[in-house]
């Protein structure tokens, strides 16, 4: 479904990203793990365009690398930044409806599906974004996304600063979500979900991969570990 | 009794609704190295930002060597001997490695805002600025532009421009963010190195480096200080096991 | 081996030296070679220029500091200076000639540490905006201080004096040269030593990274409020010249206008090099004496200059020439020659179409008889009629469409030069 | 007196709709897009040039609608082919960009109309006396310019809170990227929105040029003080500007009537003015009304000095 080959990118003069490959499968959780500022964010922004790349991005079989975050957006791919994002200024509802593509888009997931989900937010549909607690809002940015109908989502640090009980929901979602056909890139620096629901994994280390494979590989390499992740 | 070089009573610091700093006492002793560990967004960011005057804070009292600095702004901070370093890289990248090292001396130095003395011809703070670029091992590119550098000899860089001016305490905001392990090490005995006999707070992702550096260890959840003590007690606490390393702590 | 060392440093010194010397030589002897009238009159206004602009740049160089209002110290330390001319006039104070700079510079640096402490708390957009402000506040109260400002008329006075500390009692053009070349030679001295002072460094540090420099013991408020002072000093000395060299200063040297005739004329020399400003300020000044004899259209081609520089040479006349530095080094200039060849050619092409197109307007909307023939370039035609406008318009598009393709070979020899200059670094 | 408050409130509020017609999209554009558009107030020049240029050869009624139009296809073409790329060397490139397009403007202007002022006059349908009240009289153009100053206000309004379009530049405003990722064209709505903030400045000058003036120092003349406006109201902040236009209307509508100076008022003390000459004589004789073309700017100054932000400014550094 996506395959990033050899993905450069620079802020400014300092190269962050120095030939990062991976590769999301059809239906998939992916996770992408490393340290703080290693480059995982940058990653996901160069494969939404928001950071012009240098490489290769390629997604359902077409060239995305140098389109516009916008026109990568309405390709399928979806993208749920790690500060949430979420429009202070504008109510829970239309949040929501700012994540639809066209107005009355249908597709995988519709606003009443979300509400059904998160009978919350239901209650809370004219609330503005900028007073839902910060479990709320993760909830929000994540099903914003979702209702544009994507074909593959990238989530960046979806359980930072929850309360455990949100982690659990979150990742619940992240498991529904991949049932209903959406490929997942999970960004995470905590080992716990990630080893828990995704498929595969990669570690990302200043600027390039350096793990990848299966949560028993990965289970059974703790240099990488020690190396790259933890402690 | 040791002697507290910064101390924080009832700091509290809200962003409009949300409250991400509630109430948090801490004494620093001179000469310490202490670190302060928490899960992302727990506040400890915020609170270097507020200890520095970066931000101010809403409520409670902060006291550098005996003296209140809870209204001062950031530059009257630093002049009283606390200079910090940032999480995401802080420099002056169009000025050369030398220069950037070099504004970091004027101050304290004593060349203030003077416009009657020409850098170059003040030998005391060249040759002072050559040893801090000797010390983080940058002599070999010291006319490069600071921007030019690759992300590691950055961060290098920044912890040079917070420690060049010798401030009595220091700062140091996720020093080894994004390196390897081996870089790790490196920053490490480099920090041990230029801290000597300094008083070092530093937050940290990396529990190698915590258990490596400190003395004394604070964890910070949820905007409050749950525990501080040697790094044996906090590992075997059990609150902060609970709190923060959660059940498969390694 | 030591003295080889010796040797080796003394040799950058004493080349410099000698550099410096022959620069104050020519400038001496410029007046002797050229000696129309027009010339003088064009030589004493690029002195003044050189000053005025270096000192903008103090602001917007080397402090990041954007101003719409430069020319209110400029103008207040003409009007001082006319000020003090005519209380020498009339025999109130002894204030020799040489020294009336000094005083129009030092009432503008007040006004300058006050003004400064206001507009300098915040850089960029805000600080803009304030500088406009004062500009316009200053331009206003001109017209309610007569007494000062001269009302429409402004304030003259007579700068032949015998109150002088040389022979000259400036009397003559040539003598004011004297004293406007001098004045220029100490302020270009010592606003380049002030780029090397402690103050200077901190200046672009506060420009760099503002928060940063805050967390090493400065005010980035307090260092821009000296550098916005000193600046407006040197802003005073240019204004106070000007006086002398006029006799009069009215309230235009103060307004919008002249804050806008620096910020360009400084930009297209180029922000980023010490020396970028002179060249701005010589080039500017030089075009809009000759040019104003030839065309009314001279500001609007200023400002098409000022747009094409922003557009595609945000580093100006100085940043074009120093990009080139290095590939004259690496001996690589002439593979870039035959490009810039190619898109000369278009350019000037181009360049004419618009010239033609913007002449033809001017003499249908401003001459008194627009029926009238005109005359371009030598060639009598008539504006209303149709070939001009066919000439220009088919010059233009034409001119644009090869310079196009020209200006992508020059991107492609571009890159082929740093591409050799990269391997050659390996 | 009764009448020249009247006359003045009247007079306030032409002006200061008139002020925050065109300060409204300047901060639209600021608080968008944060480049501060230098050239706004010549698209005011540019609206009532084209007015001019429409309603000689057709008529008042079509260059109310095609003028704007005009202006805001200059702005569109400004903002994609100019500032656009400019924008990757940051926010002051963007506004000298913009203080150049000012200059041209301007000098384009005198090329194509002359230097003098062109008669633009107020349509005869509108050239009567609407009412009058105790001696003043109310024009009619002074009650169309109200209306369409008005209802354009309702539109705007509307249009930011209850359309899609609007919806994403109120959540642009704050975070373009994300809107971006979502899949919506964000550099295309600052084309619009920089377009329509330029056709609102030209709508400005429709009405506003042939109530003033239409001559090439206008853009001049108004400029500085719509970022007065934006500045004494915070940056970025839309209901701060419009309590500044109208503030800023006020302060310059009621200054020319009070024909009152220092030394007039020492004398109601009973101290009569030394009559000695120079700077102090100007001081005690300058009127409040010989101050109308300063006031805005002290009145500028003096909100730096004691609140920075502007009235209801929310951005700090």
């Amino acid at each position: 479904m996506l395959e990033v080959r050899d993905l450069n990118a620079y802020y400014g003069r300092s190269h962050i990203l120095q030939g990062v490959h991976l590769r999301v499968d059809r239906g998939e959780i992916v996770s992408l793990l490393g340290r703080n500022g290693v480059g995982r964010s940058t990653t996901c922004k160069a494969i939404m365009g928001m950071v012009s790349p240098r490489g290769s991005v390629r997604f359902q079989e077409k060239e995305i690398a140098g389109l516009k975050p916008h026109a990568i957006a309405r390709r399928g791919v979806g993208y749920v930044p790690e500060d949430r994002a979420i429009f202070p200024r504008l109510t829970v509802l239309q949040n929501l409806e700012l994540g639809l593509k066209k107005k009355g888009q249908k597709g995988r997931w519709t606003i009443e599906d979300v509400f059904q989900l998160f009978p919350r937010l239901g209650e809370r549909t004219h609330v503005l974004g900028g007073f839902i607690s910060g479990g709320e809002q993760q909830m929000l940015t994540m099903c914003r996304t979702l209702v544009g109908d994507p074909d593959f989502i990238m989530i960046d640090e979806p359980t930072e600063g929850l309360a455990p009980k949100m982690v659990e929901q979150v990742s619940m979602l992240i498991q529904e979500i991949a049932r209903s056909g959406i490929s997942v890139l999970l960004v995470e620096q905590k080992l716990t979900i990630a080893l828990r629901i995704s498929h595969r994994l990669y570690v990302m280390g200043r600027g390039e991969i350096v793990f990848e494979g299966t949560r028993d590989e990965f289970e059974a390499d703790t240099s990488v570990r020690r190396e790259w992740l933890e402690v | 009794m040791p002697e507290t070089i910064l101390s924080l009573k009832g700091i509290h610091k809200n962003f409009g609704e949300s409250e991400i700093i509630t109430g948090v006492d801490l004494d620093v002793f001179r000469g310490e190295r202490h670190a302060i560990i928490g899960p992302n967004g727990a506040g400890k960011s915020t609170l270097f930002n507020l200890v520095s005057g970066l931000y101010p804070v809403s409520e409670g009292r902060m006291e550098l060597k005996g003296h209140d600095i809870t209204k001062l702004a950031p530059h009257r901070i630093n002049r009283r001997g606390l200079s910090r370093s940032f999480q995401t890289t802080n420099i002056f990248p169009k000025m050369s490695v030398f220069e950037n090292i070099r504004c970091a001396l004027l101050w304290p130095m004593g060349f203030g805002h003077s416009f009657w003395h020409l850098c170059e011809r003040k030998k005391a703070l060249n040759d002072r600025s050559r040893m801090v670029l000797e010390q983080i091992g940058m002599a070999d590119r010291a006319l490069m532009p600071a921007g030019a550098l690759s992300y590691a000899d950055q961060r290098f860089l920044e912890i040079g421009i917070t420690i060049a001016g010798g401030a009595e305490i220091i700062l140091l905001d996720e020093p080894t963010a994004g390196m390897s392990r081996h870089e790790i090490e490196r920053t490490v005995n480099f920090i041990r190195e230029v801290t000597e006999g300094k008083t070092l707070v530093i937050v940290e992702h990396d529990m190698g480096v915590v258990f490596d550096l400190a003395d004394r260890i604070s964890v910070l959840v949820y905007g409050q200080i749950i525990a501080t003590d040697s790094p044996e007690a906090i590992k075997k606490n059990e609150k902060v096991r609970e709190a923060y390393l959660g059940k498969e702590a390694v | 081996m030591k003295d080889n060392t010796a040797a080796s440093a003394m040799r950058p010194f004493v080349v410099k030296s000698l550099a410096i010397l022959a620069v104050v030589a020519i400038i001496l002897l410029l007046p002797q070679i050229f000696q129309t009238r027009f010339a003088q009159s064009l030589l004493n206004q690029i002195g003044i220029a050189v000053i005025f602009a270096l000192s903008y740049n103090m602001l917007l160089g080397q402090g990041g500091m954007l101003s719409f209002g430069h020319a209110v110290f400029y103008g207040l330390g003409g009007f001082m200076a006319i000020h003090t001319l005519k209380m020498v006039n009339n025999g109130v104070v002894p204030i020799p000639t040489e020294l009336v700079p000094l005083i129009g510079g030092a009432f503008s640096c007040i006004f300058g540490l006050i003004f400064g402490l206001i507009s300098t708390r915040r850089a960029a957009i805000p600080f803009a905006l304030i500088t406009l402000g004062i500009g316009e506040l200053i331009a206003s109260c001109a017209l309610i201080f007569p007494s000062f400002f001269g009302g429409e008329e402004g304030v003259s006075a007579n700068r032949w004096t015998d109150v002088t500390l040389s022979p000259l009692n400036f009397g003559r053009a040539g003598e004011v040269y004297l004293l406007i070349a001098a004045w220029m030679l100490v302020c270009v001295f010592l606003m380049y030593l002030l780029t090397r002072t402690p103050l200077g460094r901190m200046a672009n540090a506060v420009r760099d990274n503002p928060e940063r420099a805050r967390f090493i013991g400065y005010n980035p408020h307090m260092v821009r409020t000296i550098q916005f002072s000193l600046s407006a000093f040197f802003a005073g000395i240019a204004g106070s010249l000007f006086a002398i060299n006029f006799e009069i200063i009215t309230a235009h040297a103060l307004g919008m206008m002249a804050s806008a005739d620096v910020l360009m004329m400084t930009y297209i020399g180029g922000v980023g090099h010490f020396f970028g400003p002179i060249l701005g300020a010589v080039l500017v000044t030089f075009l809009q004496l000759v040019l104003a004899n030839i065309t009314h259209a001279w500001l609007l081609y200023f400002g098409l200059l000022f747009m094409c520089m922003v557009l595609w040479a945000p580093n100006g006349i100085s940043g074009l020439i120093m990009l080139h530095e290095p590939v004259w080094k690496a001996g690589l200039f002439k593979k870039l020659l035959p490009s810039y060849g190619r898109a000369l050619v278009p350019g000037l092409v181009l360049f004419l179409g618009v010239i033609i197109l913007v002449e033809i307007n001017y003499h249908l909307s401003l001459s008194t008889n627009p029926e009238s023939p005109m005359s371009l370039f030598g060639i009598e035609i008539s504006a209303q009629s149709a070939p001009p406008w066919i000439a220009s318009l088919l010059l233009m598009t034409v001119g644009f469409l090869f310079f196009r393709k020209a200006a992508f070979q020059v991107r492609d020899a571009w890159d082929e030069v740093t591409r050799r200059m990269r391997k050659g670094e390996h | 007196m009764l009448e020249f408050i009247l006359l003045s409130c009247i007079n306030t509020l032409i002006y200061g709709l008139l002020l925050f017609m065109l300060s409204s999209g300047l901060t639209l554009i600021f608080g968008l897009m944060n480049v501060l558009n230098f050239a706004h107030a010549s698209f005011y020049m540019l609206g009532a040039y084209f007015a001019y240029e429409v309603s000689t050869h057709i008529g008042f009624w079509p260059a109310l609608v095609f003028a704007p139009l005009g202006v805001g296809l200059v702005g569109i073409f400004i903002e994609r082919y100019g500032l656009r790329s400019v924008h990757k060397y940051g926010h002051v490139a963007e506004l000298l960009f913009t203080f150049g397009v000012f200059y041209v403007v301007n000098e384009l202007v005198i090329l194509i109309w002359g230097r003098n002022p062109v008669a633009y006059k107020i349509p005869e349908m509108l050239d009567f006396t609407l009412m009058s009240a105790m001696g003043t009289e109310f024009s009619a153009y002074r009650a169309f310019m109200l209306l369409i100053s008005v209802s354009m206000f309702a539109v705007l309004f509307f249009a930011i809170t209850r359309t899609r379009l609007g919806l994403i530049i109120q959540a642009a405003l704050t975070h373009p990227d994300m809107v971006g990722s979502l899949g919506h064209n964000v550099p295309l709505v600052f084309m619009y929105v920089f377009g329509g903030g330029a056709a609102l400045a030209g709508l400005a000058g429709v009405i506003g040029g042939n109530y003033l003036i239409t001559e090439p120092a206008m853009a001049l003349n108004l400029g500085p003080i719509v970022f007065v406006v934006v500045v004494v109201g915070g940056m970025g902040s839309l209901t701060g500007a419009f309590v500044a236009s109208l503030l800023i209307a006020a302060l310059q509508t009621f200054a020319v009537g009070f024909e009152v100076s220092l030394s007039d008022l020492l004398a109601l003390w009973g101290v009569s003015a030394p009559d000695a000459g120079g700077f102090f004589h100007d001081l005690l004789r300058i009127e409040i009304s010989h101050t109308r073309g300063m006031m805005p700017y002290l009145f500028m100054v003096l909100m730096l000095v004691f609140k920075p932000k502007g009235l209801m400014g929310t951005r700090e550094e």
